[in-house]
């Protein structure tokens, strides 16, 4: 939505090359998901699927910080896993512990962000290095926290914002609260990454650290900030996942990939200097229409694989085109 | 006209290279830990050279699949589709052999012109359509394993025993598989260091416009990267039909073919810029998990507390190097 | 990363070309009727330990094996990368402790990988502590070579999943998979009209115990003449099982789901409860939670089982071969019972961790239940 | 016995969009034969050598090498045809042994394996052809050269490519004396075996020392030939002869320049030495020198990216330790780096997120990119507005703009801050001429407003008319000073250290 914005200031009228193509393949899906099963456009059929859609959407918006800052954040899935075993140990199904788990699971976060961050500046080991050392440990210590299998149960009061949705509220029939959360949290990101100095920092590390160094931007705070927010946004995407379904050691697996593939489709760079939080989140629904689209379709699991496959390498190969169109023009 | 490139001051190196010793006293290091961890809990008999040779056949696999791995970061690149190729070779070579010793050749035939393929469509994603090789080798390795699992689910053909000779057969009392990974080892390093093809892999990866400017193609050294990287892959996949006599769709998944090696690449000194690193380097990363693993095993060491080591030591190993480095990190 | 192409993978359909051989037959009519006359056999041995009862009475000798003083037990263990192998090998733990002639227990953990489990037991035994060795293998037909090598060096007992070669001493399983499918079928057929409509939840495509589960599930659900609507894989993921059944109730109604594994049939239920459902006949399998769940909102239900409590009797076994008396071989066809409603009280204890494995046959040992994540 | 040129380019002209970068230039050189290219920054040399060498196509003009006409669409064409370039960024490789880079791309193999004896004798061979050559090593790694070694494997990869016309562009710009004697009896010996040789450089004394023709280049067109050895003057007047008075903005009135803004005493790291000097309020303060003198090191250390090690800053009356960029900021110093591409720009964000970065990166991190305590968006396009930055707009990613107006772009985010002391970097470098112009109006009004300015240039014409006073640097120190006015060739001379400090 931004870029329609400032585009919209930018030019007097519109300029639909200029729009990022995420947005019509989204539509197009929506139209194609509609046209197989009509069911789709009651409310409980576009609810729930953005309900499910709000984890994956939360986690890629906070991958994309540190993808815009050059680096890949592969650690977030085991977070995942992390936070779901981990409050599910610390609650202990009593409804009054939520209070306390969850600004601790925050508390986990944003230590293991710091970690991935400091790891990355000052030992200067690749990000792509560091956080899948950091995947393999934090999913080790939620197996070793969790002795291999869940200890507790998570209580309603955690459940809430993953699995409840307010019923018989006018127009939307009904309104998950995960859908809350994604929106919540989403114009947060959208705020931090758009419209603070923070954005505008990781970006430029981003494009060039050299650069802003020598204009003065404290570089290792920013990247930390990037490697922080992600884990925070994984710390949400868990709370959600967790509530949502419930406990179990398996929850958050492989999507550091989704999110990662999430941010491409909606055009982030990687390797760092581009990407936007609209689009980053339209491409994570944009992800989760095609799988619903293959289920409807009733395409087995390896025709899902592989058109994933597929798109992600046409969704670079596409951005690369459009890119060296642009810098002949 | 004038550059100020050259106005920094000049880092001069030390006859003593530290970044070509590290993978060394890496080794050294993992080596004495066993060691130690041997003679600590009473279990001298771990010290024996039969042992010695079977820590060293625990990765025999991960190994191989490292060599083409050394291939691809050289020319700055990276593979992550290894482990479904993996799988893949494993279960064509599997049922194509099904049993059958005359179907041995063909066989391996197939896997290799398989890994071949994969190789060259890598490459030519990376350098024709220009995507970045990580997101093309991560939908390659998702095409792969949604065609492999459209067609198997489970553990498919068999090998016949002769071509088990592979993974437990042995020359010279030797294992055969050991002795083939220095073999193939030596010959990657042969390449590497004796032939104009090295030369110019190195070249590719450590100035990509000065290989241009010497009449390097480059967009051929990073496809054939690519497909040596593939047929190492395919071979590591022949490797295990023959240790598992069958070829199961998630071998080379599960054994973290793609993450592990590397893993191991890096521990030995070759950088994920490219241009820098080598074969030996790659052999040390393979044994040090060897010995990781089995110093493991030694202590007997909790499962879950030896995955929470296994990810602080790869990062630590890593950084043993990289926190001399003055290029830029992300 | 692994675990994406893992977990997909795992949910990969099984679309096996006619052409392709299967290395297992995971629709044998033969198995089915043996396993399905098993379940009502009467087992032998003491009632009230059914991981001492055995099914069959052809025993193995094992004189030749007696051994005096101490002895070491070796375990190379596939992984305990699930909720069911972790409380399994609790119940391995807790029983070596009862055993004052087991000196040493020594266990590796192969993480699931095939090639890490073949190393590990070659590594067993050049260490050569072992007096014996007991293997839980991680696929049948890999480990297979590295068991035969065993069996050279020392007697060698396999459970859970079996192994090509009759070489160990003794195969300890429960009835098997044919038998859980079967269980969980035949209730729903009695329980629902025919032509009802029933989805079937299966974890992951490829695994022996599970396939075997699925094929004489369906023969049974279809001999019923019920509707199949749909069969899914789940991946063992809470949130796909609850989206999945949610996609369904939008397309159509349930009238009964079949589970191949019970862990993540809480999530399945909740679908029908958020959605505002009514619960229909479920199966599941012998978790806390689906039994607590099952009794609260008193669900018609069954969890059939694959007893835990087999980890026991490896041990079990382990210590009898080094006395050299006999045990029942070359298998040791361990009962198989449901939970239903009739027993679920008996089961059902809120100290316990969700995931716990109510037939564990842990409940008169000395650390339950805190061993096993009880309060 | 010189009856054809080995290499002749005849008539050549290029335009870029909007320049004329050569006009109907000709050069040739002999067998046996130093040609000598000199001019300014932006003549045209490095453009006609990239014509030479095939990386761009000439508009117009013909080239020939032994008679024959030839055209290059690539570089790899004009080295197999016999022309080697050796470019001032070394296009070695650093971590591979000197002969591994001296036969890149052409190894010599034996049935497909690697002669490495074979190559590494051969390198040896052609090493000890020259006299510095002899202390290098074939099998040592490129990286553990210094710059003149560099320099000569890169002499010697041309040499063992046979080449008939080698084109050596300043190759003594990061050399010392000592190793500058070396190069020089280098490129004799090389012309004495027959090689044509076509040497572009700043300097007099290897004119006067090397060259046996001289074309001097200025603005695209030839501005003088010498088929002989001419005065030094001569060259240099035609170097540099142009109506100076109206391009560059008057100098400080002594009026204008008030009280002292920094102070260095002593100042030392592990480039520079012994560095004493002050700037002063309202005046421009020129730093000339070779590359290599020092000139960056002593911009950087000011600025703290790499700092001085010894000696003491007083900045605005107080000390200060500088040891970050972000420091040197904060305390009112700016920056203009001189490698735009690599220091200078984030290419990929507008040209509002350009010029706001150093305010934004010192204001909090969580405040609004609009504004903050040094500017807002308004105001940043106030500036821009003012420097005429010309773009579409300005949320126009900064790639695409011009090199002059990234380069005001910058200026913006220096000025932003307000800043006591600005250092500009080769300002103008690769910029047109009337916006040079209006950069040299613009430092000046920066100075009368009470900045003071340090401008670091290789461009000499523009140091003389720009600076109020002129340090010149020689081997990591300051070697003179001259007040405005100076000679170009005064100023020559001192950076070559042939000439002792001058008051």
């Amino acid at each position: 939505m931004n870029s329609l914005v400032t585009f919209a200031r930018r030019y007097t009228s519109i300029n639909w090359a200029n729009i990022n193509p995420v947005y019509f393949v989204l539509a197009a899906l929506i139209v194609a998901i509609i046209l197989n099963n009509p069911n789709f456009i009651e409310p409980t059929g576009y609810m729930n699927f953005l309900k499910r859609a709000a984890p994956l959407a939360i986690l890629a918006a906070g991958q994309l910080y540190v993808i815009v800052s050059g680096g890949f954040d592969l650690s977030v899935g085991s977070m995942i896993t992390l936070v779901v075993v981990g409050s599910s140990m610390l609650t202990n199904n009593d409804p009054a512990a939520t209070m306390w788990v969850i600004p601790v699971m925050f508390g986990m976060g944003a230590l293991v962000g710091l970690i991935n961050g400091m790891v990355v500046c000052y030992l200067r080991v690749p990000s792509l290095i560091t956080t899948l050392g950091m995947m393999i440990t934090l999913n080790g210590f939620a197996f070793l926290w969790s002795g291999g299998a869940p200890r507790g149960y998570l209580p309603d009061t955690f459940r809430f914002f993953g699995r409840v949705s307010y019923k018989d509220i006018p127009l939307i029939h009904m309104l998950p609260v995960a859908l809350i959360v994604l929106v919540v949290v989403g114009l947060i990101l959208y705020w931090l990454m758009h419209k603070t100095n923070l954005g505008r920092m990781i970006h430029a590390i981003g494009d060039n650290p050299n650069t802003a160094k020598l204009a003065g931007v404290s570089v290792n705070q920013a990247r930390i900030s990037a490697f922080i927010v992600s884990s925070l946004s994984a710390v949400v995407a868990g709370i959600l996942l967790g509530g949502f379904a419930g406990v179990s050691t398996s929850v958050g697996v492989g999507y550091e990939l989704q999110a990662i593939t999430a941010a491409v489709l909606g055009g982030a760079v990687l390797l760092g200097g581009r990407g936007s939080v609209p689009a980053t989140i339209a491409g994570a629904l944009t992800l989760m229409a095609i799988f619903t689209l293959l289920n409807f379709l009733g395409m087995p699991q390896p025709v899902r694989q592989i058109v994933q496959g597929l798109i992600l390498i046409a969704a670079v190969a596409l951005t690369m085109r459009r890119k060296g169109k642009h810098a002949n023009s | 006209m004038n550059t100020i490139s050259l106005d920094k001051p000049l880092i001069k190196r030390r006859p003593f290279s530290f970044e070509k010793w590290a993978p060394a006293l890496l080794l050294l290091t993992a080596i004495i830990l066993y060691v130690v961890a041997c003679i600590v809990t009473g279990q001298t008999q771990y010290l024996t050279l039969d042992n010695l040779l079977a820590v060293v056949g625990r990765s025999i696999a991960l190994g191989i699949t490292a060599i083409g791995q050394t291939f691809a970061i050289l020319v700055a690149s990276i593979d992550l589709s290894v482990a479904s190729l993996i799988s893949a070779s494993a279960v064509l070579s599997s049922v194509v052999m099904n049993g059958n010793p005359d179907m041995v050749v063909p066989a391996i035939v197939l896997a290799l012109i398989l890994g071949a393929v994969v190789g060259l469509l890598n490459g030519l994603v990376i350098t024709q359509l220009k995507v970045n090789p990580l997101i093309a080798t991560l939908g390659m390795s998702l095409i792969i394993q949604g065609v492999l699992s459209a067609f198997v689910s489970n553990f498919a053909g068999s090998v016949p025993e002769e071509f088990q000779f592979f993974a437990y057969g042995s020359v010279f009392g030797l294992p055969f598989g050991t002795v083939f990974f220095f073999g193939l080892a030596f010959l990657a390093f042969f390449i590497l260091r004796y032939t104009r093809f090295g030369s110019q892999i190195y070249a590719v990866g450590g100035n990509p416009d000065a290989a241009r400017f010497a009449g390097i193609s480059t967009t051929k050294m990073i496809v054939s990267a690519h497909i040596i990287c593939s047929i190492c892959a395919v071979i590591a996949g022949l490797y295990l039909a023959s240790r598992l006599r069958s070829g199961a769709p998630w071998i080379g998944s599960d054994g973290l073919y793609d993450l592990e090696s590397i893993a191991v690449v890096v521990i030995g000194g070759t950088i994920l810029a490219g241009g820098r690193g080598g074969i030996w380097g790659t052999v040390a990363g393979m044994l040090i998990f060897s010995l990781v693993d089995s110093f493991f095993n030694i202590i007997e060491i909790d499962a879950f507390v030896k995955q929470v080591l296994r990810g602080v030591i790869i990062v630590a190993a890593v950084a043993f190097y990289s926190v001399k480095s003055r290029r830029a990190v992300a | 990363m692994h675990k994406l192409v893992k977990h997909s993978l795992a949910l990969g359909l099984m679309m096996s070309l006619p052409t392709m051989v299967m290395a297992q037959n995971f629709d044998d009519p033969i198995e089915f009727a043996k396993q399905k006359e098993q379940l009502t056999m009467t087992a032998n041995g003491p009632a009230n330990k059914p991981w001492e009862q055995y099914i069959g009475d052809r025993l193995a000798s094992t004189q030749r094996f007696a051994k005096k003083g101490g002895s070491t037990v070796c375990f190379s263990n596939a992984g305990v990368n699930n909720p069911w192998r972790v409380v399994g090998y609790t119940d391995m733990i807790e029983e070596v402790a009862l055993h004052s002639d087991i000196k040493a227990f020594i266990h590796v953990d192969a993480e699931g990988s095939d090639d890490k489990q073949i190393a590990d037991i070659n590594d067993l035994l050049a260490g050569g502590n072992c007096d014996i060795l007991i293997v839980s293998p991680n696929t049948t037909a890999a480990l297979t070579p590295a068991v035969e090598k065993a069996c050279q060096q020392l007697p060698v007992i396999v459970f859970d999943r079996g192994v090509q070669t009759n070489c160990p001493v003794t195969f300890i399983h429960p009835v098997g998979g044919y038998g859980f499918g079967i269980q969980g079928a035949e209730f729903v057929a009695a329980n629902v009209e025919k032509g009802s409509n029933v989805l079937m939840l299966r974890i992951l495509p490829g695994v022996d115990v599970l396939e075997t589960r699925y094929s004489s599930g369906l023969r049974v659900l279809k001999e019923a003449g019920l509707n199949i609507i749909g069969t899914e894989f789940t991946g063992a993921d809470n949130a796909k099982t609850k989206s999945i059944v949610e996609d369904y109730l939008q397309r159509g109604t349930i009238d009964a789901v079949w589970m191949d594994a019970g862990a993540t049939a809480v999530a399945a239920i909740e679908a029908f409860e958020d959605g505002g459902y009514d619960i229909p006949v479920f199966v599941g399998e012998d978790q806390q939670d689906f039994l607590q769940k099952w009794k609260k909102m008193d669900i018609t239900a069954i969890a059939p089982t694959y007893p835990t409590y087999q980890w026991r009797t490896a041990i079990i076994a382990a210590s009898r071969i080094l006395q050299g008396e006999s045990v029942p071989g070359p298998e040791w066809v361990l009962p198989q019972a449901s939970i239903t409603k009739a027993n679920l009280d008996e089961f059902i204890n809120e100290a316990m961790p969700p995931l716990h494995y109510a037939m564990c046959g842990c409940e008169d040992m000395p650390n339950y239940p805190q061993a096993w994540g009880g309060k | 016995m010189k009856q054809k040129p080995v290499i002749e380019m005849q008539n050549i002209g290029k335009g870029f969009p909007g320049v004329v970068a050569l006009n109907a230039v000709s050069i040739e050189c002999y067998s046996g034969e130093i040609h000598a290219l000199v001019g300014e920054n932006g003549a045209g040399k490095s453009t006609l050598i990239k014509i030479l060498s095939g990386v761009i196509q000439p508009d117009s003009g013909r080239i020939t090498l032994d008679g024959e006409a030839v055209s290059f669409k690539h570089p790899l064409e004009s080295l197999n045809a016999g022309i080697s370039v050796i470019y001032q960024e070394f296009s070695l490789l650093p971590d591979r042994s000197v002969a591994q880079n001296i036969f890149l791309g052409r190894e010599l193999t034996h049935r497909g394996i690697l002669q490495n004896a074979q190559m590494n004798a051969q390198t040896r061979k052609i090493l000890d052809m020259f006299v510095g050559g002899k202390k290098i090593d074939p099998e040592t790694p490129l990286s553990s050269l210094d710059v003149a070694s560099q320099q000569m494997v890169e002499i010697a990869k041309a040499i063992s490519l046979n080449s008939k016309v080698l084109v050596m562009d300043e190759p003594t710009a990061a050399l010392n004396e000592a190793e500058c004697q070396e190069l020089f009896e280098s490129v004799e010996m090389l012309r004495d075996r027959g090689t044509a040789i076509i040497y572009i450089t700043h300097r007099m004394r290897e004119v006067t020392r090397l060259a046996d023709k001289v074309t001097v280049l200025k603005d695209g067109e030839i501005a003088a030939r010498f088929n002989s050895m001419p005065a030094p003057e001569d060259i240099v007047r035609a170097m540099v002869g142009r109506d100076i008075t109206q391009f560059y903005a008057p100098f400080a009135s002594p009026e204008e320049i008030s009280q002292q803004v920094l102070c260095v005493k002593g100042g030392a790291n592990a480039s520079i030495h012994n560095i004493n000097f002050s700037l002063h309020a309202g005046e421009i303060l020129g730093i000339a020198g070779i590359q290599g003198a020092g000139r960056n090191a002593l911009a950087m250390a000011i600025f703290g990216h790499i700092p001085f090690t010894q000696g003491e800053v007083t900045l605005l009356g107080n000390k200060v330790h500088l040891t970050n960029p972000r420091q040197a900021i904060a305390a009112g110093i700016g920056l203009l780096p001189g490698d735009r591409k690599s220091e200078g720009l984030t290419l990929k964000q507008s040209i509002r997120d350009n010029a706001m970065l150093s305010s934004r990166a010192l204001a909090g991190i969580f405040s609004s990119h609009k504004a903050n305590k040094y500017i807002d968006l308004a105001g940043i396009d106030l500036l821009l507005d003012k420097m005429e930055v010309k773009a579409p707009s300005y949320d126009y990613e900064i790639q695409n703009l011009s090199g002059g107006n990234q380069q005001k772009a910058i200026v913006a985010r220096a000025l932003s801050l307000n800043p006591k002391v600005l250092i500009f970097i080769e300002p103008t470098r690769g910029i047109d001429v009337n916006t040079k112009a209006s950069i040299y109006q613009l430092m000046r009004d920066l100075a009368r407003k009470g900045t003071g300015i340090i401008m670091i240039s290789s461009d000499l014409p523009e140091v003389v008319g720009v600076s109020d006073r002129v340090l010149v640097m020689h081997e990591g120190t300051i070697a003179a000073e001259f007040s405005s006015g100076a000679q170009e060739a005064d100023i020559m001379l001192a950076a070559t250290g042939e000439m002792g400090a001058v008051a």
